[in-house]
């Protein structure tokens, strides 16, 4: 049905770049997630694709057609909104009919179409109501069911949770990937939340003032980050970084030294791995091998011990002031003041260059 | 309107939406301050620019033709400084009175009490009567006849001929315009008031703030944006004044409560020749004077929020 | 440390004082409020009180001072031989008796009298001794005389009032709101300029520019017709301000989703801006119904036709050359002002929230 | 082809049905054509239509009381009337239409009525207080002396009370030697006009009248109080004939009145005339049938049939000297009209002339203006003077 | 300093009664957290002990002292608002000393009040911004501030994290049970949130419609619930009920059995524990063995299977179409359409009778 390809996509707000080039081949019936932090383009971009901005140059291609002159209503897009945009003034059956009537669409065809979509979302009970008296997660479903019966191509989806409270989120995140196994459309979602891109992506694009740092599947990005930056971005919460240089042990291990800590062999290394100067180690929290013996690891201190029930982030202090967040499945025994002794978990972590690329190991 | 839309494009569609109400505006706001600037520089009766003669300066000359400029008695046209007076005497006062009024009762109407839609509908309640037809109603009551003098008698007090007294005469005309126009100035203030969070007064409790200081360092400058719309409005209200005292007083006793707007229309419309002309240069005097009023009030207001 | 304390006893008085709300007394800030709010009930409300009392006073009634209370009319009697009524009078005769006797005709200090169950016997009664014999009336010729003084025309001036005000009221909500749409939502070169004509206007007295407005209306040809009332007020400035205002609050997003719904500009302005921008229009819709139906010098010079007058030139009539009709002019008064607290008492609670939602602030 | 006249006038009496009425004779007379009369608010006639004249808007006849100020939209209707019997009738008043144009011979409408100022008194108050009621003769300071007597011996509020209106007060100017305006239309300023705003000013300042009227209110606004008179809050009221039938419906029985010969001042016993013309515009699309309508209206038949059904005092000359019954009056009235009526041949040419005058009005606003701001001392008499000349010389300045 | 004790505390609002009675102990110090569902009364109960609301019955006492009558500025407590409520037209420094001015306290004691509570907060080099020049996070931490300078004996908090995005508010959590561990002073703390009702209190009390359902130290409720509510309620995602029956296996086991699911027993019971019509299992996600051979317990079928990278949630369905979520460490093998098999680990379940009281195992 429907790739979507942009080429050297470029926007410009007056004097500003705000993309600077974007490239990227999205297949029919991927679930891609946009990711990055606040400003760096992502609803731009989203928004260029659906028309509702022009594109300052390059090219947007569906299905091999160019775009860019197409108006909104025409690509065979459809957006859903953060807000939902639903018409506060007309019923749900308004709502979802409105497009279908602006293009003159014969009343029965519309009503099957409504009706669909309202049998497909669950809101059939709701059709006569307004939005108003809807629950969050009810307006979420009529957005999605407004762009559902224009049978679009491609939908867009501009962090269409991050109004919702945090049960209905996940409730939301499951049903939209639900929709997505029905429907089987190409589907862009632009989300803050590391849980619903870590969830839902097919596919993760990650960005960063407008340029694209990375791009894979979920646990891709997840275990095998490119830069020092999707490293950080990628998991809630942060990996912890490291600074410090590389050296060889007696032994040929490589061992990661930084200041004020003993030297800490490396497992799993590639031996290729050389000395290097200055490094980032990268370790995600639950990446770690509490020990209580002395010598185990880098003793760190536990500052604040979080205790969710089902699992425990013991935030400690390195030497040297260095907050490392560690996480203990199940209910945590350490307390505030304990001293902990950590080393990385097998083959599970990063090292990072100067300039901030992952070294392989 | 769809055929509009593909006619002139979507990028020129929002002129398709003001021209209705722009041409309204040029024609009939803009095009008359067009043509009485026209008129204040031509002399005769004439209605049409086209049958007048230019006369240049001479209107304004005949405004400004005075011995003594810090004296209006000896000015030719003595009223329209008179007028020029009381205006910047009414103004000031009738604005102040007029927003404190509406101040204080929109705070009382403001506050958790019984029968608030009854208080704010009797509050508005003149709002709704023409002008005529106030002035009519307090002449009616402020005369010696009047229903006033005889409450007065009643309780007894000596009957004031109010309306014959420069002094009382222009106290009445004040009140009565602020009786007439509170009410709106009223609602907006209630509806700035409103839009002040309740959780803030709360949190001003919580810090121990008097009734008193939580007025003055809270609401009077939470409520500043909309003071300063009430203001400019009133002003513009106040400086238009002209139906209410018209019928009231005539700008009586003598001329202590002519105004300009009346004086613009006494020599431009009810006198006879229409003297357009005097009364287009008297108006565009006005104009500009409310102008570099308003400027000044845009400067001190922009200078005073630094946000 | 705790300071806060301490305060409490020292400021106990004060703590009395400004005691407030939740506590189960009236504090004397009520107090204050309630006595504020009643005199400004007397104030404001009693003069229009007294008017409508006054309206149903017969003119004799009218001119008394001091004047009455209530309406009062003079008792009469029928007495054989004499056409008209005669007015009653209590005299107190020279003995302290009172008597009831209908006045004949008075002349000077004396009063000729007679009683009603002798009419033949003519007395002369010193007028300080006969009181008159009154009751309280309601004058409803008043309105009858009304309608039929102005020669059953009323209805005529009711519905050219109600023409004016309606219409005007209808093409300035359709025109303001169409302008302050382009104001609000568009972004295009002569934005800003054409705000400031439109809004600069509101500096412009009508009395200043009524002669050249008069002549433009002239040149149109609208010259005693209602249109031309209507026309020159149509484009408030403060209409479109206000709109424009609420407006803005309107989520851009609400038009985008329409836009892709391919909904023209005219439909989004008719099916989605209009009813969104209602509190605020139903604002805009009091104050035009309130200025022109109040509205009087423009009618009086465009208006030239006794068919076209409107009510309120029909109430300036009763104020002319020879003299003011005071009966008339109550009545009348009275009636102008009823479909007004009407049209308030069914608005009036869109007032403050209107107002409030303009953005006021 | 039908065509239409439309005839304004005032709404105050019950003209516009009388004039109604007969113009159904004339259109059976002149079949195709529609005359249309309309009562329209004195305001309307005053304010708004010399500006819808001047647009080339308004109807084709209308009554109108500012007959000078008005003169350059009238059309000549000398071919469609009887010229001879105009002259004869209306001589005067005919040339008050003329306005400036004083060489013209132009007949320019028809004088409908005739309305002159006059005092009312409260005769009950002069016998109450047992003073005599001055002759015809008594000078204004004779009228002043016995009201305030009438008013001090009866406890009435005020002695005399004048309408606020440039028109009364050039009948006390007049009498007091004013000239007003020379042959040529220029304003004069005399010791007359002098001596009667220093007199005006000082009956103010004693109480001998009311500071309400001339006092309280300014500029040119026109002020009655009447109901001071209906009240017998005043022994006399200075005002005009058109008050009449009030004072026969609203007095009634409560006390006797009467209207009072014109006071006398140093130099005459005048009032000032006024009273309406139906005049023809120069808009009309029918000139000749609107003349002949107005030539129609000025047959003696129903010239007689409209005043005595008005109870108005007729303007034309053989009427005068005639009379005119009027079966519908009461006996006082009829009297007052009497009286009324006997006042015209006593006017001084210079209320003629003032009245004809196109600057009239500019100079009757320039003196109620003036006079109120010397009453509220804002101007000295002698300034005031000044200032009135200004005035209207400005005014003729806009006019010319 | 200060104990605060509620003593049949009732607030009713007109007709309906909000509290309908609440007894509470909070010693000094301590750091009590309010959850509840919305509407269940918390911020009413919070307001009534800050003295913003009126007490309809029963008593407060802060140190043995009734203050149901004091002012709510002279009872020693500050609360943080949900909307910060900070005074939008003055600037930090502003906000922070207009509570002191107004006790008219000596410039120079309150300047230095000020600058400690900045220098606490870390907001010094924001003294002189307006709160709209301010972050969420900032703007907080300045609500925090006011509270601080005046010195309280108790900290009220409603909701004070929830407009904050995620990550700020992990940030903002931390910083406040550190103030609390610094300041030492009593914290009552509203929210809704899970996560900082776990990790943040010393005890945390559950409310539904107005009555407290149990107090206790977070893990104490979250291993130990009283009740169904309680075991619902606290957790996040939910712990996981299934309906059913016990009965007594041939060897004296204890036997959960529930439709169409073979009858499971139940380790590590208490013989006590008779067999019982109605009983409802309730086991948190992460309770679960999980396991691939056929009878090593309930299969159930993978639903969707979400990958946070650190751990995996698997959306599972028990015979009967009844959801049961699991936890699994990790990343997760499992895949839409795997039947896995469970049973609860060891201990780790919950009973509760028919009438939703926990059952002692
Ligand atoms: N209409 C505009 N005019 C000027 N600059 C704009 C406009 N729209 C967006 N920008 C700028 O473009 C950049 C990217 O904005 P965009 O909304 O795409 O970010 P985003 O990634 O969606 O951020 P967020 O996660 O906060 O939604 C921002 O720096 C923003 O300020
Ligand atoms: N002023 C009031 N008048 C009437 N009812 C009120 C008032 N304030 C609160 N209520 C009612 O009291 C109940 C408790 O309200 P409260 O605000 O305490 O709930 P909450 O637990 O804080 O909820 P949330 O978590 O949504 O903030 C609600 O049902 C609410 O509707
Ligand atoms: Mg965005
Ligand atoms: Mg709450």
């Amino acid at each position: 049905m429907a790739n979507l390809t942009l080429e050297n996509l470029k926007k410009s707000f007056g004097v500003v770049e705000v993309i600077p080039g974007v490239d990227l081949e999205i297949n029919d019936g991927e679930f891609v997630v946009f990711v990055g932090p606040s400003g760096c383009g992502k609803s731009t971009l989203l928004r260029m694709i659906a028309g509702l901005e022009g594109v300052s140059d390059g090219d947007i291609r569906i299905d091999s057609a160019s775009v860019v002159n197409t108006p909104a209503a025409d690509r065979g897009v459809a957006m859903v909104f953060q807000s939902y945009a639903l018409y506060p003034h007309m019923t749900v059956r308004e709502n979802l009919s409105f497009g279908l009537e602006n293009i003159r669409m014969a009343r029965p065809e519309i009503e099957r179409r409504v009706s669909d979509a309202a049998q497909l979302l669950q809101i059939e009970q709701f059709l006569e109501r307004r939005p108003k008296q809807l629950s969050g997660g009810q307006r979420q479903r009529v957005a999605i069911g407004r762009a559902i019966t224009r049978d679009p191509k491609i939908f867009l989806f501009d962090e269409p949770l991050s109004n919702l409270d945090a049960e209905l989120r996940v409730l939301m995140r499951i049903e939209i990937t639900k929709l997505h196994e029905r429907l089987g459309n190409t589907m862009i979602y632009v989300t803050h939340d590391q849980i619903e891109a870590m969830t839902m992506a097919d596919k993760i694009v990650v960005l960063r003032k407008g340029v694209i740092e990375q791009v894979g599947a979920p646990l891709d990005l997840y275990n095998n980050p490119r830069n020092l930056f999707v490293a950080g971005f990628i998991g809630s919460p942060r990996m912890n970084f490291i600074e410090g240089s590389l050296s060889h042990s007696d032994t040929g291990q490589i061992m990661f030294e930084a200041e004020g800590l003993q030297p800490l062999p490396l497992p799993d290394t590639n031996p290729s791995l050389g000395a290097r100067e200055r490094v980032t180690l990268g370790v995600r929290p639950e990446d770690f091998v509490i020990s209580r013996e002395v010598g185990a690891g880098w003793p760190v201190t536990v500052g604040v011990a979080e205790q969710y029930g089902a699992s425990s982030y013991l935030h400690c202090t390195l030497k040297g002031d260095i907050p490392v967040l560690i996480h203990e499945a199940g209910q945590s025994l350490a307390r505030r003041g304990d001293v902990l002794h950590i080393a990385p978990r097998g083959s599970q972590w990063h090292l990072f260059d100067a300039d901030g690329l992952a070294v392989g190991r | 309107m769809y055929g509009v839309q593909r006619l002139v494009g979507i990028k020129r569609m929002p002129w398709v939406f003001l021209i209705p109400n722009l041409t309204a505006v040029l024609l009939f706001a803009l095009l008359p301050v067009f043509i009485n600037i026209f008129y204040s520089v031509s002399g005769s009766d004439r209605l049409f620019p086209w049958d007048r003669t230019l006369i240049g300066g001479a209107n304004y000359a005949t405004l400004f033709d005075c011995t003594n400029y810090l004296d209006p008695s000896t000015c030719s046209r003595d009223l329209f400084w008179r007028a020029l007076g009381n205006t910047m005497v009414f103004v000031p006062i009738q604005v102040t009175v007029m927003i404190g009024v509406a101040l204080i009762t929109a705070l009382c109407l403001n506050r958790d009490i019984r029968g608030r839609g009854f208080f704010r509908g009797i509050f508005f309640f003149p709002v709704m009567l023409s002008p005529v037809v106030v002035a009519l109603m307090w002449q009616w009551i402020l005369q010696r006849n009047g229903a006033l003098n005889g409450l007065m008698g009643a309780v007894g007090l000596t009957p004031v001929n109010w309306l014959v007294f420069p002094n009382t005469a222009f106290f009445w005309s004040v009140f009565i315009t602020v009786w007439a126009h509170m009410g709106f100035y009223t609602i907006i203030l209630l509806a700035g008031l409103q839009a002040i969070p309740r959780d803030v007064y709360e949190a001003a409790r919580m810090d121990s703030a008097s009734p008193w200081r939580s007025f003055t360092k809270i609401t009077l400058p939470l409520l500043k944006p909309v003071l300063l719309v009430v203001f400019i409005l009133a002003v513009i209200r106040s400086v238009q004044t002209f139906d209410e005292l018209y019928v009231l007083t005539g700008g009586g006793p003598g001329s202590a409560t002519m105004l300009m707007v009346q004086y613009i229309y006494e020599v431009g419309f009810a006198s006879q020749p229409r003297n357009f002309g005097l009364a287009a240069a008297a108006s565009l005097l006005l104009g500009l004077a409310l102008l570099i009023f308003t400027a000044i009030q845009m400067r001190i207001s922009r200078g005073g929020t630094d946000d | 440390m705790t300071d806060l304390g301490m305060v409490k006893s020292g400021s106990s008085i004060g703590a009395f004082i400004t005691r407030r709300r939740g506590r189960k007394r009236l504090d004397w800030t009520d107090w204050l409020t309630y006595v504020y709010l009643l005199a400004g009930l007397v104030i404001m409300f009693t003069p229009v009180l007294w008017v409508v009392v006054s309206s149903f006073k017969t003119p004799a009634n009218l001119t008394e001072f001091p004047p009455t209370l209530l309406p009062y009319a003079a008792e009469t009697v029928i007495v054989e031989g004499y056409d008209d009524p005669l007015p009653l009078f209590d005299v107190t005769t020279d003995e302290g008796e009172t008597v009831r006797l209908a006045q004949l005709r008075r002349v000077g200090i004396n009063a000729q009298m007679i009683d009603p169950a002798n009419p033949e016997e003519r007395l002369t009664i010193p007028v300080e001794n006969a009181e008159p014999v009154r009751q309280i009336y309601l004058a409803g010729e008043n309105y009858t005389n009304l309608l039929s003084s102005t020669g059953g025309m009323i209805w005529r001036y009711v519905f050219n009032s109600l023409f004016i005000t309606v219409v005007a009221t209808i093409i300035t909500l359709i025109m303001n709101s169409m302008a302050a749409f382009a104001l609000s939502k568009y972004r295009f070169r002569g934005s800003n300029m054409a705000l400031v004509a439109i809004l600069a206007t509101l500096m412009i007295p009508a009395t200043v520019v009524l002669v050249p407005t008069y002549m433009i209306v002239a040149q149109l040809g609208l010259v005693g017709n209602l249109w031309g009332v209507i026309l020159p007020t149509v484009a408030t400035p403060t209409g479109v301000f206000l709109l424009r205002q609420y407006m803005l609050t309107i989520p851009d997003e609400l038009i985008e989703a329409a836009r892709m719904d391919h909904a023209s500009e005219w439909r989004i302005f008719w099916r989605i801006i209009l009813p969104l921008s209602a509190p605020a229009l139903a604002v805009v819709a009091i104050f035009s119904i309130l200025s022109r139906w109040n509205d009087f010098l423009l009618p009086l010079v465009v208006l030239t036709r006794r068919e076209s007058y409107t009510l309120q030139l029909a109430l300036a009539s009763f104020q002319t050359e020879y003299g003011i009709r005071y009966d008339l002019l109550l009545a009348m008064t009275t009636l102008t002002a009823l479909p007004l607290a009407f049209a308030f008492i069914f608005l009036q609670r869109y007032i403050t929230s209107g107002i409030a939602s303009t953005g006021i602030k | 082809v039908g065509q239409t006249i439309t005839l304004w006038t005032d709404d105050t009496g019950t003209g516009g049905e009388i004039f109604a009425e007969m113009a159904e004779q004339f259109e059976s007379e002149n079949p195709g054509v529609d005359v249309v009369v309309e009562e329209v608010s004195y305001q309307t006639l005053v304010e708004s239509l010399p500006v819808q004249l001047e647009a080339g808007e308004g109807p084709d006849i209308a009554v109108i009381t500012d007959l000078g100020g008005l003169s350059r939209f009238y059309v000549d209707i000398t071919d469609s009337v009887d010229a001879e019997y105009f002259e004869q009738e209306w001589g005067q008043t005919l040339g008050w239409l003329r306005g400036d144009d004083t060489e013209s011979t132009a007949i320019y409408g028809m004088p409908t009525t005739l309305t002159v100022n006059g005092g009312y008194v409260n005769l009950t108050l002069f016998e109450q207080a047992g003073v005599p009621v001055p002759e015809e003769g008594a000078t204004w300071e004779e009228w002043a002396e016995a009201t305030r007597q009438v008013a001090e011996a009866t406890g009435t509020d005020f002695p005399m009370e004048m309408d606020r209106s440039g028109h009364r007060f050039a009948s006390l100017a007049i009498s007091y030697g004013a000239e007003l305006v020379d042959e040529a239309g220029n304003p004069v300023v005399d010791d007359g006009l002098k001596a009667a705003i220093e007199q005006f000013v000082a009956w103010h300042q004693d109480g001998t009248m009311p500071m309400d009227l001339w006092g309280a209110v300014g500029g040119a606004t026109h002020r009655e109080l009447f109901s001071d008179f209906l009240n017998a809050a005043t022994v006399m009221y200075f005002g005009g004939s058109w008050t009449l039938a009030q004072m026969d419906t609203e007095v009634g029985d409560l006390f006797d009145w009467a209207v009072v010969p014109a006071p006398c001042g140093p130099s005459s016993c005048t009032v000032m005339p006024g009273g309406g013309a139906m005049t023809v515009f120069n808009h009309s699309e029918n000139p000749d049938i609107a003349g002949q309508l107005v030539d129609f209206y000025a047959r003696p038949e129903n010239l007689d049939y409209y005043i005595s059904r008005e109870v108005e005092i007729p303007s034309a000359v053989s009427q005068i000297e005639n009379g005119v019954e009027y079966p519908s009056a009461s006996e006082r009235t009829s009297e007052a009209l009497a009286t009324f009526i006997a006042q015209i041949p006593k006017m001084d040419d210079a209320a003629y002339r003032f009245q004809g005058w196109r600057y009239q009005r500019a100079m009757m606003n320039a003196m109620t203006t003036r006079i109120s701001q010397v009453l509220n001392n804002e101007l000295t008499v002698d300034e005031a003077l000044v200032r009135i000349e200004e005035d209207v010389n400005l005014a003729i300045q806009a006019g010319g």
